[in-house]
């Protein structure tokens, strides 16, 4: 049986739900998930005071409600399964290293940060900074994969080093920036700068990019990995035209002031990539 | 028991656990797929000459290859653990990384021993290859004129099974060729399974060592020439004046012993007298293939 | 201050009073050790438990401009090591480089009631000084950087000899330091002022000016000595971390010619050269070091050992952190104060694979056993330059217990254990006694502070009582009780109180003509007004002057050319 | 002019992040007025000229007059009710005062915010993300032989960064001043400020990103395609012109300001400029300095930061700081409406938000400590008018090069400062509360 939470009085300022993570919730009967302790602002509250609960934890989470004030779903999970019927808060899946979130509406800011394993995937649209690095912090999303169906904010994957962030629809400036390794798919409109800093990895844009003046153009081709990639983001649930699959793309190489050995491959159908 | 008028003697096969990979090799056309597999398995017929014994298991559509491209799937058999990633290392090295198109993807995801091949051939890159994790799994791109070749860091390995075979005794040379074709034939694209020699026929069996060369490991195995019926302890039955043999590799006993169950039924045909099948007195090889309870009957061998 | 008290059935460490373990009470009144209270006074059972004067830390770096810019640029340390608010106390973060509360705090549930930080710019003092207000606990004192200042410099240079020490005595007094600092002396002005040079020896000519390091050390352990601090000048010597810098810290401290000179965190300038191809590599010399130190009663140091795991470089030596940026993931500060200092900053993680760490490690260590006066040779870290004050327990460990030292050894680059000497030394432990000398009465004698680091009746009541145990990094990890100026601090090993520790400072005289020769060097090259810059006593609200005993009286200064 | 006059000497001006201590004020103590401020620019003539005392009521709760006391009561129950009150402003008074705000957020399990995170607040977060390599004034008015403005307009925001720091001053290696010194302006337009400069460089609007990246690249030895003009209206050769000199120069300086930080890209704009000036220090001495606006910003950066390990953006609801910015900045937890209440301190938010975020003060209980009505304070449920730093009131600031100053007021007010009201409110707080709040929740132990 799942364990279902249903919002039933919506919080009136930010609540920090890092208890909602199928590993804490493991065995744990609805009476008892209704008395587990979440903060609200500066205090601490039962679950039960904001959520409807049912059913028994099994290792399956399914939220109903909006969501958006909920902070910290899912931090540190390594197993199981959330599913959110709504829109969630910041800290989605916060350092998650395993197991599966999704959320059939939009997400805040944050989602995955420093995660090293699982998948989070959204259906709507995400805020900024999507499986970054927190301030300060060099290394981002060591591993797991993002899938976003809408737009992405700002600084998408910032300091990745491993892993895959595919966005379905358009991501905002700066995404890939300082990357260290992994892959950005973007099927939507990648803004400015784009991979401002990589040292490696990969930024794949299916429309025309405006690139930093230290990329530098390389060859027009059609990556073998890149097939297997979208091949792989296809069956996370991604629209994937045999165009993209077949396609020949532009390679630039950067980021020229680090290690320039990122590359930001853009596909050319798109027409022809402009510097900035 | 006779299939078909075809003798089925109550004998069987004896095989040898060996260490087996599957390779999964995609290509631009299938022309290209194939042209690498053809070089990669290309003098892999036997471990005694070879070190290594691999055929073409089957070829694949562009539904059933990790980037939607036609290929093949080979498998790749050695003896030992440390031979297997040595001698895929040198070969794919020679046959697929130079081959236009391809990219070599690993076929046993699940084999418990991984193999780090693209780890080793990535070096050909000189440092300007990158590595990429895709669901999981971590690939190597290797710069290369045409453009890059795309190979998985580790192949898994698993205990697979060598040396699967059956013997056609036929009346002459002819029947003897045309029911091996018909064998192969059949067992052609059969999972888990494949034919190490040239067309799938060897038709120089062996013995074990040799009776005048003390350093030959194997010579031929005069009890079935025809030649020297006269001149040795002949096991060939009155009337056979050929006999070509099927090895049959692979990576489970279930599979060869599937596949035989194709093969010898193909093969028993006019022409050919009886179905036999090499084996050492069954101490030398964990795996025993007896012929008439894979064609279904009862068997008294050992 | 807390009600009277009295500590019971503990075995006493007060080797400045020749108690080596003995069952003894102590008693506590008003914030001070007092020979006797009356019966009714509070009892603390200490059976099964030491008791020891607070810990001092004689060099770390825990306040101040650079140590903000420290934490600022570290946001990703602090976060996941947090120092929660209790009803009383306020919360902070961690890293190596805590949060004010948490470094007070910290500090405190180790056992340390005093602290040092090591190096202030003049014009950082004010700031120095705010933080100090949020550190609770501990008393605090500060080391004013001076040994790269050109004011002091061009008198200097013009042989004013007795201006300089005037003119040092008024930058202690008005900024309200402990004792003069000298890091790296001419390195900032090479730094600053020719394309990021440094000095490489002692006659190295400093830039523009007509001086060398040598003369500049020289004068200033004189000047020091003259004015009678209760700390001598406190130097960081010349080419810290590089290869063969035992050369320069020798002939540096025969540079005191029998005076008083302190050398801070000594493991880092005790390194030789490697022969042949490997000639940056290092060599432990500390043997050489430790020889001339035992034999040298005038100098003392501290060790500053390395730890493995987390640090950060911060430090007045910005052509030594310039070297290390690489090491820092991206991150390097650095920040130059006009006419006084420099300053670097770089995250650190000392690693036991990495040759040099362990050679600094063994280094560190062997200076510690090979030291036959623990009195001179003293505990630190250089925090957290060498590792954080948390780490010092399990310092504290691999000097008490050779079983775990030998344990540790085998996980370290042993190739650094070969160009070390402490597989020789392994066969000394510390005792209780000494370690209570290390890090307690030694460090306060090298201070001056002569009503700390000890027990004796009127030292201060800063007590530290640990339970005993074999595992000496658990014993040293959390003290039962903590007693700060008579107040129980820490009890059961938790937080009982906040506390508002003291400054110390010194006060030393001078002419005050020489206030004549300073201010026009303000109009000309400082953006802060004379007026403004020295430290007023509202930032001092707790404030402890430790007198100065000069040998020479504050004449007036001769009449010089201005500068 | 009254007869009660007064010099005070070395006093300083708040007015901006340049708080220069040299000026020399007249005072009438009679009229309560600043006659005469020498050596003070135009901009801190006006700001001693202004800081008259007014009759305002000492306090105001929804509007009514109130004793201080009856105003810190009403503080010190909103403080200690709400769950997600937000404290606000702080960078025009003292670190004194900014001490105990944090004391206050810290206490009640608040979040912590100030004027950085509109203004400079991106270079903080460029700075922990590649450091900086920075300096005091004096040491740019005494070697700097190249300094580069960037994004900022001096003459008319920070007239004596000309004057007294950076341009025209002599120096010890300086010894002719503003001859010894070339002088590079970038920024979008032209302004009063370019004419002080020998070079202008001027970069098409949001393309700082893409000049600087393209210095550090020609800086580092790569590249740079010529296209970078049609980008950024800036030559490959006007770039390499400036890549020589900065290589060459003794000691060379970036001043940058909000024209830099405020613009797309924002935090990675002042990381780009901050980089640059750190990859120069491979050839010469190099430093970078933001331009700071407000009296006591860096004061404030200062106090947070030691008291919590962050800058600003810091929210302790959980017991212990936390830093976020985006997540607990003022401008965006208000625009979410988060906060539950507000306390704002010598700032008006309510004049420069965006209208989403005042709109959320409007609907929540507002405390202020302002020494003028300003919009914030109109929409305050609880207003105290307090003294003006620097000119009422002594206390701590710091220069926009962390320098602290101690200011010498120049006449006494009737009216509190914000450090005494803050500290009233504190201990009311703390009194209602029984000691500090405590804490909601453990660390989120998996969030690394």
């Amino acid at each position: 049986m799942t364990l279902t939470l249903t919002l039933r009085t919506a919080p009136t300022v930010p609540l920090e739900a890092d208890v909602l993570s199928p590993d804490r919730l493991s065995g744990v009967s609805a009476l008892e998930a209704a008395k587990l302790t979440v903060v609200h602002g500066n205090q601490r509250a039962d679950l039960g005071e904001f959520f409807q609960v049912g059913g028994a934890a099994d290792g399956e989470l399914h939220l109903t409600g909006d969501l958006a004030q909920v902070k910290q779903i899912g931090t540190g999970m390594a197993r199981g399964r959330i599913v959110v019927h709504g829109s969630v808060g910041m800290h989605l899946g916060a350092g998650m290293t395993g197991g599966e979130i999704v959320v059939e509406g939009d997400a805040g800011d944050w989602v995955g940060p420093e995660m090293s394993g699982g998948r989070i995937v959204v259906k709507g649209n995400a805020g900024h900074m999507l499986g970054s690095a927190r301030r300060g912090s060099q290394i981002g999303v060591r591993g797991g994969e993002i899938v976003v169906f809408g737009n992405a904010g700002n600084e998408v994957g910032n300091g990745m080093r491993r892993g895959l962030i595919a966005i379905g629809g358009d991501a905002g400036d700066f995404a890939g920036v300082n990357m260290l390794a992994g892959t950005i798919v973007v099927l939507g409109r990648l803004a400015w700068r784009a991979g401002a800093g990589m040292r490696r990895g990969s930024i794949i844009s299916m429309h025309p990019a405006e690139l930093l003046p230290t990329f530098s153009y390389a060859c027009d081709y059609a990556p073998e990995f890149l097939r297997v990639c979208l091949r792989h983001v296809r069956g996370l649930g991604l629209t994937i035209a045999d165009s993209h699959v077949n396609g020949r793309y532009q390679r630039w190489c950067g980021d020229g002031i680090e290690l320039n050995r990122g590359e930001v491959l853009i596909l050319d159908s798109a027409g022809t990539a402009s510097r900035s | 028991m006779l299939v078909r008028g075809v003798l089925i003697e109550d004998t069987f096969a004896e095989a040898f656990t060996m260490r087996v990979a599957r390779l999964v090799i995609t290509g631009g056309t299938p022309r290209w797929a194939r042209e690498a597999g053809l070089k990669l398995t290309g003098f892999a017929t036997s471990v005694i000459g070879c070190k290594c014994e691999a055929g073409i298991e089957r070829e694949l559509s562009e539904t059933e290859t990790p980037d939607g491209r036609p290929g093949v799937s080979v498998l790749f058999l050695t003896m030992d653990k440390e031979s297997l990633p040595q001698q895929l290392i040198s070969r794919i090295g020679q046959t697929v990384l130079t081959c236009p198109t391809t990219a070599c993807f690993d076929g046993l995801p699940d084999g418990p021993d991984r193999l780090p091949v693209g780890k080793a051939l990535r070096v050909f890159g000189d440092g300007f290859q990158g590595s990429k994790v895709i669901g999981g799994k971590r690939y190597w791109r290797v710069p290369v004129m045409e453009g890059e070749f795309l190979v998985e860091e580790t192949f898994g390995m698993q205990k697979g099974v060598g040396g699967g075979n059956f013997l056609i005794l036929a009346r002459d040379a002819d029947a003897a060729l045309a029911a091996a074709e018909a064998a192969v034939d059949a067992m052609a694209n059969h999972p888990g399974v494949v034919l190490p020699f040239p067309g799938g026929v060897v038709r120089s069996g062996s013995k074990v060592g040799s009776k005048r060369y003390k350093k030959m490991v194997a010579t031929t195995n005069d009890a079935f020439c025809p030649t020297l019926r006269a001149l040795t302890e002949s096991q060939l039955p009155e009337g056979v004046n050929s006999v070509l043999e099927i090895v049959l590799d692979g990576t489970d006993a279930p599979a060869i012993a599937a596949a035989m169950r194709l093969g010898i039924d193909a093969a028993c045909r006019p022409g050919v007298q009886a179905i036999t099948a090499g084996n050492y007195g069954g101490k030398l090889g964990p795996h025993h293939f007896h012929l008439r309870r894979i064609m279904g009957g009862e068997s008294q061998a050992a | 201050m807390g009600s009277p008290l009295r500590i019971v059935n503990g075995r006493v460490y007060d080797p400045a009073n020749g108690v080596n373990g003995a069952v003894q009470d102590v008693c506590v009144r008003d914030g001070k050790i007092v020979a006797d209270v009356p019966p009714d006074a509070k009892r603390i059972d200490a059976a099964g438990m030491v008791v020891m004067p607070g810990g001092i830390d004689i060099h770390c770096h825990i306040a101040g401009p650079k140590v903000n810019l420290a934490r600022k640029v570290q946001p990703e340390t602090h976060q996941d090591d947090v120092q929660l608010r209790t009803r009383l106390t306020r919360s902070g973060t961690g890293g190596t480089v805590p949060s004010t509360f948490a470094t007070g705090y910290r500090y405190a549930t180790l056992g340390y009631t005093t602290a040092m930080e090591a190096a202030v710019t003049p014009l950082g003092a004010r700031h120095t000084l705010e933080e100090f207000h949020d550190t609770p606990v501990l008393d605090k004192g500060f080391f004013v950087l001076v040994g790269n200042n050109l004011l002091l410099y061009r008198l200097l240079q013009e042989g004013r000899r007795e201006e300089l020490r005037h003119a040092l005595a008024w930058w202690l007094k008005v900024t309200k330091a402990y004792a003069p600092k000298l890091v790296n002396p001419g390195g900032d002005e090479m730094w600053k002022g020719q394309r990021n040079a440094n000095i490489t020896s002692l006659d190295d000519k400093i830039g523009s000016f007509d001086l060398t390091p040598r003369r500049v050390i020289a004068a200033f352990i004189e000047a020091g000595n003259e004015l009678g601090l209760p700390h001598p000048v406190h130097i960081h010597c010349n080419n810290l971390g590089h290869s063969g810098n035992v050369e320069t810290t020798l002939e540096t401290m025969r540079l005191a010619e029998g005076r008083r000179a302190h050398i801070a965190h000594i493991q880092f300038h005790s390194y030789g050269a490697a022969a042949g191809k490997s000639q940056s590599n290092p060599t432990s010399r500390a043997r050489d070091i430790i020889e001339y130190i035992n034999t040298h009663p005038n100098i003392s140091a501290d060790v500053g050992a390395v730890m493995f795991g987390p640090a950060t470089i911060m430090t007045g030596d910005a052509p030594l952190a310039y070297m290390l940026r690489r090491f820092g993931g991206n991150k390097w500060v650095n920040a130059d104060t006009e006419n006084e200092s420099g300053c670097g900053i770089v995250p650190f993680r000392y690693q036991d694979r990495v040759y040099t760490n362990a050679l600094q490690w063994a280094i560190g260590l062997e200076l510690l056993l090979l030291s036959e006066d623990p009195w001179r040779m003293v505990f630190s870290t250089d925090h957290p330059n060498g590792g954080s004050f948390m780490s010092y327990p399990r310092l504290i460990r691999l000097l008490m217990d050779r079983g775990y030292r030998k344990e540790q050894m085998a996980h370290v680059n042993q190739k650094a254990l070969d160009r070390s000497a402490l597989r020789d030394c392994q066969e000394r432990e510390y005792s209780l006694s000494e370690i209570a000398i290390i890090t307690r009465a030694g460090p306060a004698r090298l201070l001056g502070l002569t009503d700390k680091g000890h027990l004796g009746v009127g030292a201060d009541a800063d007590v530290t009582i640990y339970e005993e145990d074999e595992d000496k990094e658990k014993m040293f990890s959390a003290p039962r009780y903590v007693i700060k100026d008579g107040e129980l601090i820490i009890e059961d090993h938790e937080l009982r109180a906040d506390h508002q520790g003291r400054l110390l400072h010194v006060a030393p005289d001078y002419d005050p003509q020489i206030e004549q020769v300073i201010e026009p060097f303000f109009e000309d090259f400082y953006t802060i007004r004379f007026a403004n810059y020295p430290v007023d006593d509202r930032y001092v609200p707790n404030g402890q002057i430790i007198p100065t005993t000069p040998s020479v009286a504050a004449a007036p200064a001769t009449a010089g050319t201005r500068t | 002019m009254g007869e009660n006059l007064k010099v005070v000497r070395d006093a300083t001006c708040t007015f901006c992040g340049c708080v220069c201590d040299d000026m020399h004020l007249t005072v009438d103590l009679d009229q309560k007025r600043i006659m005469k401020a020498e050596n003070a620019c135009i901009l801190g003539k006006a700001w001693f000229r202004e800081h008259g005392i007014e009759e305002r009521p000492l306090a105001l709760i929804g509007g009514r007059t109130a004793t201080t006391e009856e105003a810190v009561e009403a503080a010190a129950q909103i403080l200690a009710q709400a769950r997600f009150p937000l404290i606000y402003g702080l960078s025009d008074t003292t670190c004194e005062a900014q001490r105990v705000a944090v004391a206050i957020a810290d206490m009640i399990g608040g979040t912590v915010d100030t004027t950085t995170s509109v203004c400079h607040g991106p270079s903080g977060i460029a700075f922990e993300g590649v450091g900086e390599s920075t300096a005091s004034l004096g040491e740019i008015k005494n070697r700097a032989d190249l300094v580069v403005f960037w994004g900022g307009n001096p003459a008319e925001a920070h007239p004596r960064l000309f004057s007294r720091y950076a341009v025209t001053p002599k120096g010890m290696f300086i010894p002719n001043g503003r001859k010894d010194r070339t002088v590079v302006l970038v920024d979008v337009r032209r302004t009063p400020s370019t004419p002080a400069a020998d070079i202008f460089i001027q970069v098409k609007p949001r393309s700082d990103f893409e000049v600087l990246w393209a210095l550090r690249a020609l800086v580092k030895g790569r590249k740079v395609d010529p296209s970078i003009e049609r980008r950024t209206g800036v030559s490959l050769a006007v770039l390499e012109d400036l890549v020589a000199r900065m290589k060459s120069c003794r000691f060379g300086v970036f001043l940058f300001g909000m024209g830099l930080t405020m613009n797309r890209g924002r935090h990675f704009n002042s990381g780009a400029l901050l980089a640059l000036a750190t990859d120069l220090n491979e050839f010469t001495h190099w430093v970078a300095k933001p331009v700071r606006g407000h009296g006591n910003v860096t004061g404030a950066d200062n106090v947070v930061s030691w008291q919590t390990g962050f800058p600003f953006g810091v929210n302790f609801s959980r017991g212990y700081p936390r830093f976020n910015p985006g997540e607990f900045t003022s401008v965006d937890l208000l625009t979410r409406r988060e906060a539950d209440a507000a306390l704002i301190i010598a700032s008006d938010p309510a004049d420069n938000f965006p209208k989403a975020a005042i709109e959320h003060l409007r609907r929540i209980p507002v405390i202020t400590l302002d020494p003028k009505a300003t919009p914030t304070t109109q929409l305050a449920q609880v207003a105290f008018t307090t003294a003006t730093y620097g000119i009422n009131v002594s206390g701590t600031v710091y220069r926009m090069d962390d320098v602290p100053i101690t200011l010498r007021p120049a006449f006494e007010s009737p009216y509190p400062s914000d450090e005494q009201v803050l500290t009233a409110i504190r201990d009311r707080v703390r009194a209602l509360l029984g000691g500090n709040r405590l804490p909601a929740g453990a660390p989120v132990a998996a969030a690394s």
